[in-house]
């Protein structure tokens, strides 16, 4: 509590505080996620059987593949921190520049997948959606809404961690001042943690 | 989570001049996370009964901890950050909780 | 004979008390020693303020007698829930259906009604659902209240005392015409309530039977002939009785409109001979209009049950008419004056027709193409649906129909019961 | 610069430089931010209040008069909407809490000063997308301020752009939280230390908590409705298996922590305002400071007590009123601690004091009626009943609505720099107070005897007391327009106010008035914030 009093309100910037706002940040994402979560679990504590079946249904192995995917941009975009701060500032860019790449393939993994679901008439409102079983057009539901939520994070993600590379080149953010791609990395790694609970919930649970 | 003594190469602080995490580190902590990944997938197969999901997000709160502790900083960083990440996963977990006190005597 | 139960009003308003008196001991303190310290400590004559800054004795004390309050007041409260909720065995089960914005209730024997009629002093279980959005179904008197939520089944139960006529609100927002969602508890005798169970219920369409039935007629007049506190309404079109006047001197008379008119809604001219003087004037709670129903009904029975009146019982019953009016006001739907035969609101232009109506009513968002708050009408029976057209026609054309004066008078359920809570 | 010795032309809000309203709307300067929430707040204020008097006008008589049922619904949705999103829910916090909570703990801006700005466009946004919601479409939303599924989701109304309002100006609130809490953190002046924090600091950090942990629950439930209409999920589909009662969970898990974001401000403006106008130590500081914290985190359990009805479970019943009373006795020991502090202190009855005093009456009404409402048994008969109408209004309008005043009161010589008149203030509150309480009162009794909400017609019954309760809105109409009046009139053209004029021991009042564009130039002491020895009120 005192060393934390010690610093002065001055207007300079406070890599404590950019820190903690984005940890706070975070924290309105798990919980905006945590909604979804909450429907999750009841939903499949009301229809266990239904989720089993619709579970079988996704494919595991392009799941895992854009599991694999995440994770290990996740690595990158951890490594790019340390690659910035100790100066290989081109090893920094190669880094975001294959995270980017990642965010990338993931999307493309999950359009084919969406697609797929499309092809079989599984569209949010289609009829074909309506006279499935009671629990499965909510698995469905929910599958389509929470992956897609983090759908839109991964883009966002990607945009902000492309955002960070420009300010790089332009010498903005360097290994003395990498709060931003400190904080573009915490958001990274959040919608990161999302899936890993996402892979598990939807494509593991028949 | 006071804990501050750690293992690993670098040296560590409280305020952010800390020595940043080693790329050997992070690659061993990603070896971990993919590990996990296939040891899910694997006992995915096997059939627990109702285990399978408790394994199964087990699994996942081990692997989100990496991420949360290790690519995220989280272990290096003041025990004020670490509270307020506890109390945001306690809230959650409440919300979800008390719910159940009412669909778990429903369905 | 006389079973010990649990006088649910009675638990639910001594909470009530409990909170409400500590709470007003409190508020009055607190107010008390407000005005009380701004005028004892005030600068005038308290120039020199103390300067402590806390006593935890006093914290204590008002964290703990609090809590003592208010445990005192979660168990009472948790008390009389338990009383609401638990149903006595062997309760009488009604089932609710809440529609926008009408309500349907079916008894044990599959009879429906709009109202809900039950037997003085037993207890009723109530399983509720809902067609469309959440409704809640509130009796104050019973202080039960309960939402009905579609796709899931609600209980409640209650039970009345004394006979008599209680008002059930529709709670939850729900809509264009929630605030006229409105019905009555009646509660009657055994023997009325096994009467009115008897009656086919749904054997007549005819609205003015409905009206006999919602205005409390039936508790007193039957209509298969036996005598009751009142005289049957069997056959009385036509039929000669007797009326005694107020000074003693007898009157014969014939049952006509006229006369009927006299009855029901006074001054009257004496009582019929054999009765009581017990029935009530309704000149202010029986509108012309009404009237006109019940006397065709009196006059013509049920021969006139695939007739337009019948088709407007249909429609009472099923709820068009808390969305569709008669008088061509819009209220949520398009109104049924002049509908018939009109183009519909349907993408396609089709003319409002058999067919037409028909796949409306199976599904009002499909047919219509674009989404409709109409909720889509199941097992209605090819008489109802001819009635039903028949009573569309009869709307067709600007002027009334024949025989009927109805200008344009409102009469969709809700206001009908509306009248009877003045 | 100026070197005028008006202390106006130095103000904070006197042209600096670049003049006009890019100076203005795209200010980083907490204070100008503040002012510029305080002033859109204001106004959305005065229109959903307009809204309230109309519904009571058509409430005067039962039948269908002045407006139609749609009309109606829309109406009260509407005042609803506006009432909670755009005005008590930024209220304090936006406003006052934007100006002083810098101020109080030594700093010269918030933490995120960009981010602050962005969250008043935020809101700017939000409210611009709420008034489009009426115009645009098949009209204004009519599903109450709750969007009850499976009603939202299918009436034709436009409530898919209100729900999309709803979520930005959820991420504003969320904003303003998160620049609170690490303010609050980082940038308090040396020797600030946690337990020397004035109480309104206290209370807006526990509302930043609720602020960042609940109000996302509101986003997602927001879109939910979105995707439900736009995009036809069927999450709640009963037809589906959905459920809908699932819904209300996710609202109200936001909802009830919301009122905490509402009241917890107001309390803090009331814990500095008693103990300077007593000019005695605020009684037992460890305790409210403690309890702002309690009523935030408790707060967070008890939402399903707006679903006792609902079809919940009664475990559920049984758990969430238990829970409901535990959260009472965090106020109730702010209510005890206010009192013992005006207890042998030097009382002035200042139009600020005054303001509080009467926060203090009305929201004791309030809250000791929400008690009734948590009792599992009586909620029964009054949960979506006038009964529950009345509790909300006493809290809100009563509650947060005075502890607003107070503020005003309290540091609009601060921030303008000019005193207003203290008589008519008293007027205008005596005036509001009795408007409200005959607005408010019949409405309990309507309540217990079976009025349900929401009715745009009654039975005649309730002709009586709705007359009454309608004259109550005019009075405190007047009440309302005096208060605004003389408010306006005072920092526009009132005598020159001191720098401290009622004798108050934190740090703003160190400061000249109006506020300056800089508020510190060194590092300030940090002051024991309610030692009056020594601080006198000056003039
Ligand atoms: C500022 C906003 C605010 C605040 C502070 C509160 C405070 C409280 N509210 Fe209220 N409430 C609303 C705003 C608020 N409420 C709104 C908007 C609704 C309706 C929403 C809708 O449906 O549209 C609502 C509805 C509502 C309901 C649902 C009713 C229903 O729909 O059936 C309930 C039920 O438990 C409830 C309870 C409480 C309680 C127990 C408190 C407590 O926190 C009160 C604590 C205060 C006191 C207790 C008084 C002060 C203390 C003393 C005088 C000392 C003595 C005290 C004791 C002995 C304990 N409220
Ligand atoms: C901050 C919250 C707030 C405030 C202040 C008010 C204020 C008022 N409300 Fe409020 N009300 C709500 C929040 C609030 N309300 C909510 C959340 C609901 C629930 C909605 C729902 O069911 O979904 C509701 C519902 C509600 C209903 C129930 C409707 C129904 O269920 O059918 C009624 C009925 O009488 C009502 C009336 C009023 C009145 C008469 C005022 C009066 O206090 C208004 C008095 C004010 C004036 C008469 C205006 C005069 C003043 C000025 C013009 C100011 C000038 C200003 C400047 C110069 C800046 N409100
Ligand atoms: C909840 C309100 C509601 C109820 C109850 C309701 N309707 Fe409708 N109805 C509507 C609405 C709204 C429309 C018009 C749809 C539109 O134009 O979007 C409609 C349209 C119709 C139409 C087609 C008219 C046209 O112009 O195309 C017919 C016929 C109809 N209703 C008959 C009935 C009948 C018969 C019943 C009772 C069994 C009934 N409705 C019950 C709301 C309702
Ligand atoms: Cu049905 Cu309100
Ligand atoms: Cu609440």
């Amino acid at each position: 509590m005192a060393e934390l009093s010690a610093s002065a309100p001055v207007a300079h910037k406070d890599y404590h505080a950019s820190k903690m706002g984005m940890w706070l940040f975070l924290f309105t994402e798990i919980l905006l996620f945590g909604g979804l979560f909450l429907l999750y679990a009841t939903y499949r504590a009301k229809f266990p059987q239904a989720f089993h079946e619709g579970g079988k249904t996704l494919d595991v192995f392009l799941g895992g593949l854009n599991t694999v995917v995440l994770i290990t941009s996740s690595l990158t975009v951890a490594l790019s921190i340390t690659a910035l701060r100790r100066g290989a500032v081109v090893f920094c860019q190669t880094l975001l520049a294959f995270t980017v790449a990642c965010a990338g393939a993931f999307m493309v993994n999950k359009v084919i997948e969406w697609s797929a679901k499309f092809h079989h008439g599984l569209i949010p409102g289609s009829e074909h959606m309506g006279q499935l079983p009671q629990g499965q057009s909510i698995f469905y539901g929910l599958y389509f809404a929470m992956t897609g939520l983090h759908g839109i994070h991964v883009v966002i993600g990607a945009s902000v961690l492309l955002w960070v590379m420009l300010l790089i080149k332009q010498g903005k953010v360097t290994g003395q001042d990498y709060v931003v791609l400190e904080n573009a990395g915490l958001y990274w790694h959040i919608v990161d943690l999302v899936w890993i609970y996402l892979f598990p919930l939807f494509y593991l649970i028949s | 989570m006071t804990q501050t003594q750690t293992t690993q190469l670098e040296g560590h602080g409280h305020d952010h001049e800390h020595a940043p995490l080693g790329y050997r580190f992070l690659t061993l902590i990603w070896v971990g996370l993919m590990l996990l990944t296939v040891a899910t997938v694997a006992v995915a197969k096997v059939d627990l009964g109702y285990m399978n999901v408790i394994v199964a997000l087990g699994v996942a709160s081990l692997k989100a901890s990496l991420v949360i502790f290790f690519f995220m900083h989280l272990k290096y960083e003041n025990w004020i950050i670490k509270g307020m990440v506890l109390t945001a996963f306690v809230i959650l977990a409440i919300a979800i909780g008390l719910t159940f006190v009412d669909v778990g005597y429903r369905y | 004979m006389e079973p010990k139960l649990v006088n649910v009003v009675q638990a639910v308003d001594n909470t009530f008390m409990l909170i409400f008196g500590i709470s007003a001991v409190l508020l009055l303190g607190i107010t008390a020693a407000m005005i009380w310290f701004v005028f004892r400590y005030s600068r005038k004559r308290n120039p020199i303020p103390a300067t402590y800054t806390g006593n935890l004795l006093a914290e204590v004390i008002w964290i703990v007698v609090p809590s003592i309050l208010v445990m005192g007041m979660f168990y009472s409260g948790w008390h009389s829930y338990r009383a609401l909720r638990d149903a006595p065995e062997g309760a009488m089960e009604i089932k609710v259906m809440a529609r926008m914005w009408s309500w349907d209730f079916e008894y044990e024997n599959g009879k429906h009604s709009g109202t809900l009629v039950v037997p003085v002093g037993k207890p009723v279980k109530l399983a509720l659902s809902s067609t469309d959005v959440l409704h809640g179904f509130f009796a104050p008197a019973f202080r039960l209240k309960i939402d009905t939520v579609p796709g899931m089944t609600t209980y409640g139960w209650f039970r009345a005392d004394k006979p008599g006529e209680f008002v059930v609100f529709c709670s939850v927002y729900c809509g264009l015409s929630h605030a006229k969602m409105i019905t009555a508890i009646r509660a009657v005798s055994q023997e009325d309530f096994d009467r009115f169970l008897a009656e086919k219920g749904t054997g007549s369409k005819h609205p003015g039977k409905a009206l006999l039935d919602a205005k409390g007629c039936l508790g007193c007049h039957s209509l298969d002939g036996s005598a009751a506190i009142g005289p049957s309404l069997k056959d009385v079109w036509g039929r000669e009785a007797v009326l005694v006047t107020a000074d003693k001197k007898e009157k014969k008379l014939k049952y006509d409109a006229a006369s009927l008119k006299m009855i029901i809604m006074g001054p009257r001219q004496g009582v019929v001979k054999g009765f009581e003087p017990m029935m009530p004037a309704y000149a202010d709670q029986i509108t012309a209009d009404e009237l006109t129903l019940m006397l065709d009904f009196l006059e013509r029975g049920d021969s006139a049950a695939d007739g337009p009146e019948a088709g407007r019982a249909v429609a009472e019953a099923q709820g068009c008419l808390g969305c569709h009016s008669t008088d061509g006001s819009d209220i949520a739907g398009p109104t049924f004056k002049g509908m018939f035969r009109k183009k519909g609101s349907a993408t396609d232009g089709a003319v409002v027709d058999r067919t037409y109506v028909e796949s409306v009513l199976k599904d009002p968002s499909g047919r219509i193409g674009k989404p409709s708050i109409m909720p889509a009408t199941t097992g209605l029976a090819d008489a109802d649906l001819s009635a039903l057209l028949k009573f569309l026609e009869s709307l067709g054309t600007a002027t009334t129909p024949k025989g009927h004066d109805m200008k344009g008078h409102d009469m969709t359920p809700a206001n009908a019961h509306g009248e009877q809570h003045k | 610069m100026d070197h005028t010795d008006d202390p106006q032309a130095k103000a904070f809000y006197a042209p600096q430089g670049k003049g006009g309203l890019a100076a203005w709307i795209f200010s980083t300067d907490h204070k100008r931010i503040g002012l510029l929430y305080l002033g859109l707040i204001l106004t959305m204020f005065a229109t959903a209040t307009v809204l309230g008097l109309i519904i009571k006008l058509k409430l005067m008589t039962p039948g269908s008069t002045l407006l139609t049922a749609q009309q109606y619904n829309a109406m009260f949705t509407l005042h609803g909407v506006i009432m909670i999103f755009l005005v008590v829910i930024p209220s304090v916090p936006a406003s006052f809490g934007n100006i002083f909570l810098p101020l109080h703990i030594g700093a010269n801006d918030v933490s995120f000063p960009r981010l602050n700005n962005f969250s008043w466009w935020l809101y700017v946004i939000g409210a611009v997308l709420a008034v489009v919601s009426i115009f645009t479409g098949n009209g204004a939303p009519d599903t109450g301020w709750t969007f009850y599924v499976p009603f939202s989701e299918r009436t034709t109304t436009n409530v898919s752009v209100a729900v999309i309002a709803v979520f930005i100006l959820g991420f504003s609130s969320i904003l303003t939280g998160l620049n609170f809490i690490t303010t609050v953190h980082r940038l308090r002046a040396p020797g600030m230390t946690w337990r020397k924090l004035p109480l309104f600091v206290w209370s807006l950090y526990a509302t930043g908590w609720i602020q960042v942990l609940a109000t996302p629950i509101l986003g997602i439930t927001a879109l939910l409705i979105f995707a439900e209409r736009v995009l036809l999920l069927g999450l709640f589909d009963p037809g589906k298996g959905g459920d809908p009662l699932l819904y209300q969970h996710l609202f109200w898990i936001y909802s009830h922590p919301a009122v905490y974001i509402m009241i917890l401000p107001a309390m803090g403006v009331i814990s500095e305002i008693i103990p300077v106008f007593s000019r005695k130590p605020i009684f037992g500081y460890n305790m409210i400071a403690f309890s702002s914290l309690a009523i935030a985190f408790a707060g967070s359990l008890v939402w399903a007590h707006h679903m006792f009805t609902s079809g919940m479970s009664d475990t559920a019943v049984l758990v969430f009123s238990f829970l409901t009373f535990v959260v009472a006795i965090p106020s109730a020991i702010k209510v005890f601690n206010w009192l013992s502090t005006m207890y042998q202190g030097s009382i002035s009855l200042d139009p600020p004091l005054l303001f509080s005093l009467g926060f203090i009456f009305m929201f004791s009404i309030g809250g000791l009626t929400g008690l009734v409402l948590g009792s599992a048994g009586t909620d029964i008969h009054v949960h979506d009943t006038y009964f529950v109408v009345a509790h909300f209004h006493y809290v809100i309008f009563g509650g947060t609505g005075l502890g607003m005043f107070a503020a005003m009161h309290y540091w609009a010589p601060k921030v303008f720099g000019r005193m207003y008149d203290h008589g008519r203030a008293a007027w205008s509150f005596w005036l509001i107070l009795i408007g409200m309480n005959v607005l408010y009162f019949p409405m309990f009794i309507m309540g217990m005897q079976g009025l349900p909400r929401r009715y745009y017609d009654y039975l005649p019954q309730y002709a009586p007391m709705q007359m009454v309760s309608t004259w109550g809105s005019w009075f405190l109409a007047a009440g309302l327009i005096l208060m605004f009046y003389n408010l306006y009139q005072g920092c526009r053209f009132g005598p020159q106010a001191t720098k401290n004029p009622w004798g108050g021991a934190t740090l703003e009042w160190t400061l000249p008035s109006p506020l300056p564009h800089e508020a510190f130039h060194h590092d300030p002491e940090a002051p024991e914030p309610y030692d009056y020895k020594g601080v006198n009120p000056d003039g």
